[in-house]
C-alpha cells in the first residue's frame, strides 16, 4: 500500500510542478490563473490523499474548505480582471 | 484487499493521471482559451475520480467524499466560466485560424 | 545607495534571526506547558481538539482579545471610511447570470459548512474563526456575483454586538458562580459528542457569528467605497 | 422582521421551497458529518432550519416539484448522459493533449438555448464546459457564447445541435413542463 | 452585601469590552447613550481601581483566568506597580471622555467611543496581564485603536499619518512575536515568571538578540530614538484627546512591557546601559528637533518624547531610585502632557499653528493659566510635579555617580525652557486676532482636574511617595514576582 | 532547520518589499508577507517529527505521536490579528487613493521620509 501512496503522490507532486511552470511562464494574468486553479485542485486532491495516509478522517474537511477558498480566490481575481468590484 | 479497494485505487490512478494530463496541458496549449479547455476538464475530472477512489478505499469516508467531488463539479466550471468571461473582456482574444469570434463580434455591435 | 544599504539591513537581521532559530533543533518536542495541555484536555476540558482547547479555555483570555482585535478592525474600518462613496460615474460591469446563479445555489451550502466548522469546533480541526471566514467568503461570492449587492449593516451588527456579549457574559457567569473569569461552568459531558466540552461550543459558535459578521462587514464597507451607487 | 412574514404570505409556494431547501441541505449536513449520534442529528435540524430560514428565496424557486419521481428518473439519466460526456471529454483531451501537432482550430460560436430556468442554465453551462471541446465565455438572455476547439463557420441551430444536444432536451424535463 | 462579581482586576479588561459590545446595541436605542456609556465604563472602572489598589499596595493580587494555574493558563498582576498604571489610565480615560463629551463633533461617534475605551483598556491589559503573547495581544488592541484614532479625523494627510503609524506599529508587532517564538523554542512557556525562572536554557547570544527584539517592539511603541518617525505625525494627525492619550497611555504602556520584560528575562547591565543610552539620546535629540517646530501639536509630541527618554534615562540605570523617579516622570508627563494637549485643542482649535496662540491670555483666560502652568511644570519650575519628578531623577543619576547624565539632562531643561517660555509668551505678549469662541464647561473641568493633579503633587509630593517607592520595589523584586505567580 | 530559514526568508522579502516598494499596495502585501514569515516559522516550531493533529478524534492516539498544540493556537492568533492590521492598513490606502488618486509614494508628498 505504501509503494502505491508514493506513486500517486508523485504522480500528483508532477503534475504541481508542471503547472507551476505555467505559472510561471505566464505570458498574461489569466494563464497564471489557469495555472493557480489547476495547482488548487491538484492540492485538493492532495489533501484528501494525504487524510488517506495519516488515516485521519477529520482531515478532509481541509481539504473541504480548501477547495472552496480556491474556488474563491479564482472567481475574486476572475471579477477584479473585468472590473466587476 | 477486497473488491473495493481495488476499485478505489483504480479510480485514484486514473484521476492522479488525468490531473498530470491537465497539467501537462497548461502548459503545452496555445493559447488561453485552450489552456482552461485543457485545465478545466482534465483536472475537474481528475480531481472527481481521485476523491471518489479514496472514498471506496475508505467506505467510511464515502459521503465525505461524494460530497467534495459534487462541489467540485459545480464550483470549477464556474470559476473558470468567470475567469474566461474575464479574459475575453480584458482584451484577451482567443487564437483563431478562421477568426471565428461572434462574441467579439456582438459585443462589438453592442458598443456601436 | 539606498538598495544597498536595506539589503545590509535585511541581510543583518536575517543573520540574527537566523542565528537565534540555529540552536533550536527542528521536528524534536520542546513542549514544557504543550505536554500539560495534550495531556489534560481530554479529561478536563472536555474537548477532543487540543488546539480548541487552547484557544477557548486555557488561553481564553488571548481568544476575548484577539475578537476584540477584530471587532476594532471592523470598528476603525467603519471610521476611516465613514461616509466614503465611489463616484457613480464609475461603470462596473455586471457579472454573468450563470455566475449569479451559481452564487444563490452555492451560497447557502457554504454558509452551513461554516456553520459546521464551527459547531464542531471542539471535535475537528475547526473552530470559530475558521467557520465565520467561511460565512465570510461566502458574503464575498455574493458580492461578486450579484449585482448591486448590500449587505444588511444593522443586522450585522447587532449580530456582532450580541456575539461579543455573549462571549463576555459566558466569562462573566464564571465569576459570578464563584469561579474565575472565562471559567468553565456547564457539565463537560461525554468527549466526542456535539453537546460536549462544556462552555467551548457555545464561545465558539458565539465567536464564529461574530467572525461571519464583522468579515463580512468589512468586506461590505470595502466594496461600497470602490461600488458607485446608482 | 415584519417583511419577512409579508413576504411569506405574498409567496404561496413559501413551505414547499422551504422545506425543499431544508432537505437538500439537510442531505448535506448528513453527508458532512458522516454520523448518525443522536446530538449529530438534532443539532443539524436545528442548523439546517436556520440557514434554510434566510436562504431559502435564493435558492430555489420551484421547491418540492424536483422531487418528482419522473424528475428525479430524468436528474439521474442527466447524470448518467453527463458522466459519459465528461469521460469522453477528457480522452478527448487526453488526444489533443498527447497529440504532438495539437490538432485544433478554436474559435467562439453562439446558440440560442430553449431554457428559461436560470438553474438550468447554470447546469446546461457546466455540463458544456465539461464536455469535449467546449468551454462557456459568456450567457446574454438566452444566447451561450462558446469557446470551442473545432469552430466551424455554422449556423446557430446546428451550433446547438452539436454542443447542448444531449443535454437540453433532459433539462428542459426537469426544470421546465 | 454579597457581591455577584467579586471584585477583581479583570473587570478593568472585561467592563470596557462589555461596554464597546454593547455600544453599536444601544446606540440604536438612542443616539445620547453614545455619549454616556464610556463615561458610566471609566466611572466603574475608576471605582475598582479605588477598591482595589489599596489591596495592591499591601499584597499583590494574582488573579488566574479561566481557573488554570499560571504556567497553563493566563494570569493577571496586578501588584502596586500594575495597579498605579492601571488607576491612572483610568482615570486619564475619563478625563478624556469629559473633554471629548463636547469637543469630539466629528461622526461616527459611536466608533470613536468604542475605540477610545479599546485604546484604554488595552493599555491596561498590557500593564495586568502576567503572560508575554496575551501581552502581544493587548499590544495589537492598543495599536489597531491607535491606528484608527490616528486616521479618525477626515480631513488632508490624516490617513498618511495613520498609514506611516500602522506600517511602523506593523513591524513593531512582528518583532515581539518574533521574540516570543524565539523564547517559546527555547523554554516551551508562555508565563513570564515561568520564562524568568527557565531562562537559563536560552544561550546567552539569543537572549542578546531576544533583547533587541523586544527593544525595538516595545520601542518603536514607547517612541525610542531611532524608532519615533511616526510619532510627530500620528500626534499631530490624531483628535486632541487622542494625542492626550497616546501621550498618557499608550507610550506609558510600552515602556512598562519594556522595564518589566527587560527586569525579569534579561537581567544583564548591558541591556540597562544600552536602555539608559537610548533614553538619554531620545531626549536630546527630540528636545533639540521640537525648538524648530511651528505646530504646536508636533511641538508638544517631540517634547513628549523627551520626557519619555528622561523617564527611559531613568529606568535604564534600574535601582530603586532610578525607577522611583522613572515612576515620577511618567506619571508627572501623563498628567501634564494630557493636560496640554487639551488645553492647546481647546484654544486653537485642530490647526495648532503657533500663531494661534496669539494673545489667548486675554481671550481664554483659565485655559492660558492652565497651558502656562503645565509649560512651567514640565520644565520643572519649584512648585509644581515637574520639580519633584525632575529632582528625584537628577537625585537617582547623582547617586549611581552619572555626572554626565547630569549634565545632558539640565541642558535639555534649557531648550526645553526656551521653547514652552516661547509659546507662553505668544498668550500674554502678542495680540491676537479677535475671533472669539466658547469653551464648553465640561472641557474646562476636564483640564482642570489635570491641572489640580499638577498642583497637588506639587504641593505635596510626599502623598504619593509612597506608592511610587511600592511600585519600584514591586518592579524591581523579581524574586518575590515569581514567587507570588508560581506558588501552587 | 530548512523550515526556519525558508520562513525566515519570506520574512525578508516582505521586509524588503516594504522598504524599497514605491506602491502603497505593495507595500501593504509586505507587511502580510512578514506576517506569513512570521506564522510559517511559529508552525514549524510547533512541529514533532512523526506527529499528527493534536486531535482526539480516532481511537488510539496517544499524546506522544502528537504536535505542540501551543504554537498551532498562537497562530490562530496572529493570523486574526494580522488580517485586521492588513485590513486597516488597506482602508487607509483606500484614502489615501481618493485625496491623492495615486498610489505612489513619491507623489504623495507627506509619505516621504
Amino acid at each position: 500500500m505504501e509503494t502505491f501512496y508514493y506513486i500517486i503522490g508523485g504522480i500528483l507532486l508532477l503534475a504541481l510542478v508542471i503547472a507551476a511552470f505555467r505559472f510561471f511562464q505566464g505570458p498574461t494574468a489569466p494563464d497564471r490563473v489557469i495555472a493557480l486553479d489547476a495547482m488548487s485542485i491538484i492540492l485538493t486532491a492532495g489533501l484528501v490523499m494525504l487524510a488517506l495516509v495519516f488515516q485521519r478522517f477529520i482531515y478532509i474537511d481541509v481539504a473541504l474548505i480548501y477547495s472552496i477558498l480556491g474556488f474563491m480566490g479564482i472567481v475574486s481575481i476572475a471579477r477584479w480582471m473585468e472590473k466587476g468590484i | 484487499m477486497n473488491i473495493m479497494t481495488i476499485i478505489g485505487m483504480a479510480l485514484t490512478t486514473q484521476g492522479a493521471l488525468f490531473l498530470l494530463l491537465g497539467a501537462i496541458g497548461i502548459v503545452r496549449m496555445p493559447d488561453m482559451y485552450t489552456r482552461m479547455q485543457a485545465g478545466t476538464k482534465a483536472t475537474t475530472l481528475g480531481a472527481m475520480s481521485f476523491i471518489l477512489g479514496i472514498g471506496f478505499m475508505e467506505p467510511a469516508w464515502l459521503l465525505k467524499t461524494i460530497l467534495i467531488v459534487v462541489f467540485i463539479a459545480l464550483s470549477n466550471p464556474i470559476s473558470s466560466h468567470a475567469l474566461a468571461r474575464a479574459a475575453h473582456r480584458s482584451g484577451i482574444f482567443p487564437l483563431s485560424r478562421e477568426n471565428i469570434d461572434l462574441y467579439k463580434r456582438d459585443n462589438q455591435e453592442d458598443k456601436s | 545607495m539606498k538598495k544597498l544599504l536595506a539589503t545590509f539591513l535585511l541581510g543583518f537581521i536575517g543573520f540574527y534571526l537566523y542565528t537565534a532559530f540555529a540552536g533550536v533543533p527542528f521536528g524534536e518536542s520542546k513542549m514544557k506547558v504543550g505536554k500539560d495541555y495534550l495531556e489534560t484536555t481530554v479529561p478536563k476540558t472536555g474537548a477532543v481538539n487540543t488546539v480548541t482547547s487552547i484557544v477557548v479555555n486555557y488561553r481564553g483570555f488571548d481568544t476575548l482579545g484577539e475578537v476584540t482585535v477584530l471587532f476594532l478592525a471592523a470598528t476603525g474600518l467603519g471610521a476611516i471610511l465613514f461616509g466614503m462613496k465611489g463616484k457613480p460615474e464609475d461603470k462596473h460591469r455586471e457579472p454573468s447570470s450563470i455566475l449569479t446563479t451559481g452564487a444563490k445555489a452555492l451560497f447557502p451550502i457554504i454558509v452551513l459548512l461554516g456553520a459546521y466548522i464551527f459547531i464542531h469546533g471542539h471535535l475537528t480541526p475547526g473552530g470559530g474563526f475558521q467557520g465565520g471566514t467561511i460565512i465570510a467568503t461566502g458574503v464575498l461570492m455574493l458580492i461578486l456575483g450579484i449585482k448591486k449587492f448590500h449587505a444588511n449593516h444593522a443586522l450585522l451588527s447587532i449580530m456582532e454586538s450580541l456575539a461579543g456579549i455573549t462571549f463576555v457574559v459566558a466569562g462573566i457567569l464564571g465569576l459570578a458562580f464563584g469561579k474565575t473569569f472565562l471559567e468553565n461552568i456547564l457539565p463537560l459531558g461525554t468527549p466526542g459528542q456535539v453537546f460536549s466540552a462544556g462552555v467551548i461550543p457555545i464561545i465558539y459558535v458565539a465567536v464564529g457569528f461574530k467572525v461571519g459578521a464583522e468579515l463580512a462587514g468589512v468586506l461590505d464597507t470595502m466594496m461600497s467605497t470602490t461600488r458607485g451607487e446608482e | 422582521m415584519d417583511g419577512l412574514f409579508q413576504r411569506f404570505a405574498k409567496d404561496k409556494e413559501y413551505h414547499v421551497r422551504f422545506v425543499f431547501s431544508w432537505i437538500i441541505l439537510f442531505a448535506i449536513w448528513m453527508a458532512l458529518t458522516s454520523s448518525l449520534q443522536i446530538q449529530e442529528v438534532l443539532t443539524g435540524v436545528i442548523t439546517v432550519g436556520i440557514v434554510a430560514s434566510f436562504t431559502w428565496k435564493n435558492f430555489t424557486t420551484k421547491g418540492l416539484h424536483y422531487l418528482h419521481p419522473q424528475r428525479i428518473f430524468y436528474i439521474l439519466l442527466y447524470i448518467l448522459v453527463f458522466l459519459k460526456e465528461l469521460v469522453k471529454s477528457n480522452f478527448h483531451v487526453a488526444w489533443i493533449v498527447l497529440h504532438p501537432k495539437l490538432p485544433i482550430s478554436p474559435g467562439i460560436v453562439r446558440f440560442p438555448t430553449r431554457l428559461k430556468s436560470e438553474t438550468a442554465k447554470l447546469i446546461l453551462a457546466n455540463s458544456i464546459t465539461l464536455t469535449p471541446g467546449t468551454l462557456s465565455v459568456d450567457i446574454k438572455d438566452n444566447m451561450y457564447y462558446i469557446h470551442w476547439l473545432e469552430a466551424k463557420n455554422m449556423t446557430d441551430e446546428e451550433a446547438a445541435q452539436s454542443i447542448a444536444g444531449p443535454f437540453e432536451n433532459l433539462l428542459i424535463k426537469i426544470f421546465e413542463d | 452585601m454579597p457581591e455577584l462579581f467579586p471584585l477583581s482586576p479583570v473587570h478593568y479588561v472585561a467592563a470596557p469590552l462589555l461596554a464597546a459590545f454593547l455600544l453599536p446595541l444601544v446606540a440604536k436605542l438612542s443616539r445620547s447613550f453614545i455619549k454616556i456609556l464610556p463615561g458610566l465604563t471609566f466611572l466603574y472602572v475608576l471605582y475598582v481601581s479605588a477598591v482595589l489598589f489599596p489591596h495592591a499596595l499591601q499584597s499583590p493580587i494574582i488573579e488566574q483566568i479561566a481557573g488554570w494555574a499560571p504556567p497553563l493558563g493566563i494570569n493577571l498582576y496586578y501588584g502596586p506597580m500594575a495597579g498605579l498604571f492601571a488607576s491612572l489610565f483610568s482615570a486619564l480615560g475619563f478625563i478624556v471622555w469629559l473633554y471629548s463629551l463636547t469637543q469630539m463633533k466629528q461622526e461616527p461617534l459611536d466608533r470613536f467611543y468604542i475605540l477610545l475605551m479599546m485604546l484604554v483598556a488595552g493599555a491596561t491589559g498590557i500593564v495586568l496581564t502576567g503572560d508575554i503573547f496575551n501581552l502581544f495581544v493587548f499590544m495589537e488592541i492598543t495599536a489597531i485603536s491607535a491606528f484608527s484614532l490616528t486616521a479618525f479625523l477626515r480631513e488632508d494627510d490624516k490617513a498618511e499619518a495613520g498609514f506611516k503609524y500602522i506600517l511602523i506599529g506593523s513591524l513593531a508587532s512582528t518583532f515581539v512575536l518574533l521574540g516570543i517564538a524565539v523564547l517559546y523554542s527555547y523554554t516551551g512557556t508562555l508565563n513570564l515568571a515561568d520564562l524568568a525562572l527557565s531562562m537559563e536554557k536560552v544561550p546567552l547570544s539569543v537572549r542578546v538578540i531576544v533583547f533587541g527584539l523586544f527593544l525595538v517592539g516595545f520601542g518603536i511603541e514607547a517612541e525610542i530614538f531611532p524608532l519615533n518617525g511616526w510619532a510627530p505625525d500620528a500626534y499631530s494627525a490624531a483628535p486632541a484627546p487622542v494625542s492626550a492619550l497616546f501621550a498618557g497611555i499608550t507610550v506609558k504602556a510600552a515602556l512598562y512591557a519594556l522595564a518589566r520584560v527587560t527586569i525579569l528575562l534579561f537581567p544583564f547591565a548591558g541591556s540597562m546601559a544600552l536602555i539608559s543610552i537610548l533614553g538619554l539620546v531620545t531626549l536630546v535629540i527630540s528636545e533639540l528637533a521640537a525648538l524648530h517646530q511651528k505646530n504646536l501639536f508636533r511641538m508638544l509630541a517631540y517634547s513628549s518624547m523627551g520626557q519619555v527618554g528622561l523617564a527611559i534615562a531613568a529606568l535604564g540605570l534600574f535601582t530603586a531610585e532610578g525607577v522611583y523617579a522613572a515612576l515620577f516622570a511618567m506619571i508627572n508627563h501623563a498628567i501634564v502632557k494630557g493636560m496640554l494637549f487639551l488645553a492647546v485643542f481647546a484654544m486653537a482649535g485642530g490647526s495648532a499653528n503657533l500663531d494661534n496662540l496669539n494673545g489667548m491670555g486675554r481671550k481664554k483666560p483659565v485655559l492660558s493659566f492652565m497651558f502656562t502652568l503645565g509649560a512651567f511644570a514640565i520644565i520643572g519650575l519649584p512648585p509644581f510635579s515637574g520639580f519633584w519628578s525632575k529632582l528625584s531623577v537628577l537625585t537617582a543619576m547623582g547617586q549611581t555617580g552619572n555626572y554626565i547624565m547630569i549634565a545632558i539632562v539640565l541642558a535639555t531643561t534649557i531648550v526645553e525652557a526656551t521653547y514652552y517660555l516661547r509659546a507662553t509668551g505668544r498668550l500674554y505678549l502678542s495680540e491676537g486676532s479677535p475671533v472669539e469662541s466658547k469653551t464648553p464647561l465640561s472641557a474646562i473641568a476636564a483640564v482642570a482636574v489635570l491641572a489640580a493633579g499638577i498642583l497637588w503633587i506639587g504641593f505635596f509630593p510626599g502623598s504619593i511617595d509612597e506608592i511610587l517607592t511600592a511600585g519600584a520595589q514591586d518592579l524591581l523584586d523579581t524574586a518575590k514576582y515569581t514567587e507570588g505567580v508560581l506558588k501552587d | 532547520m530548512i523550515y526556519y530559514i525558508v520562513s525566515i526568508i519570506v520574512m525578508l522579502i516582505g521586509l524588503y518589499a516594504v522598504l524599497m516598494k514605491k506602491n502603497l499596495i505593495k507595500i501593504v502585501v509586505g507587511l502580510s508577507l512578514i506576517d506569513s514569515g512570521t506564522h510559517l516559522l511559529l508552525v514549524a516550531i510547533g512541529f514533532i517529527k512523526g506527529g499528527t493533529a493534536p486531535i482526539y478524534s480516532e481511537p488510539g492516539l496517544t499524546a506522544d505521536a502528537m504536535v505542540d498544540p501551543v504554537p498551532q493556537a498562537l497562530v490562530l492568533t496572529a493570523i486574526v490579528i494580522g488580517v485586521a492590521v492588513t485590513a486597516v492598513a488597506l482602508a487607509m490606502v483606500i484614502r489615501i487613493y481618493a485625496q491623492h488618486k495615486t498610489l505612489d509614494i513619491r507623489k504623495i508628498r507627506s509619505l516621504k521620509w
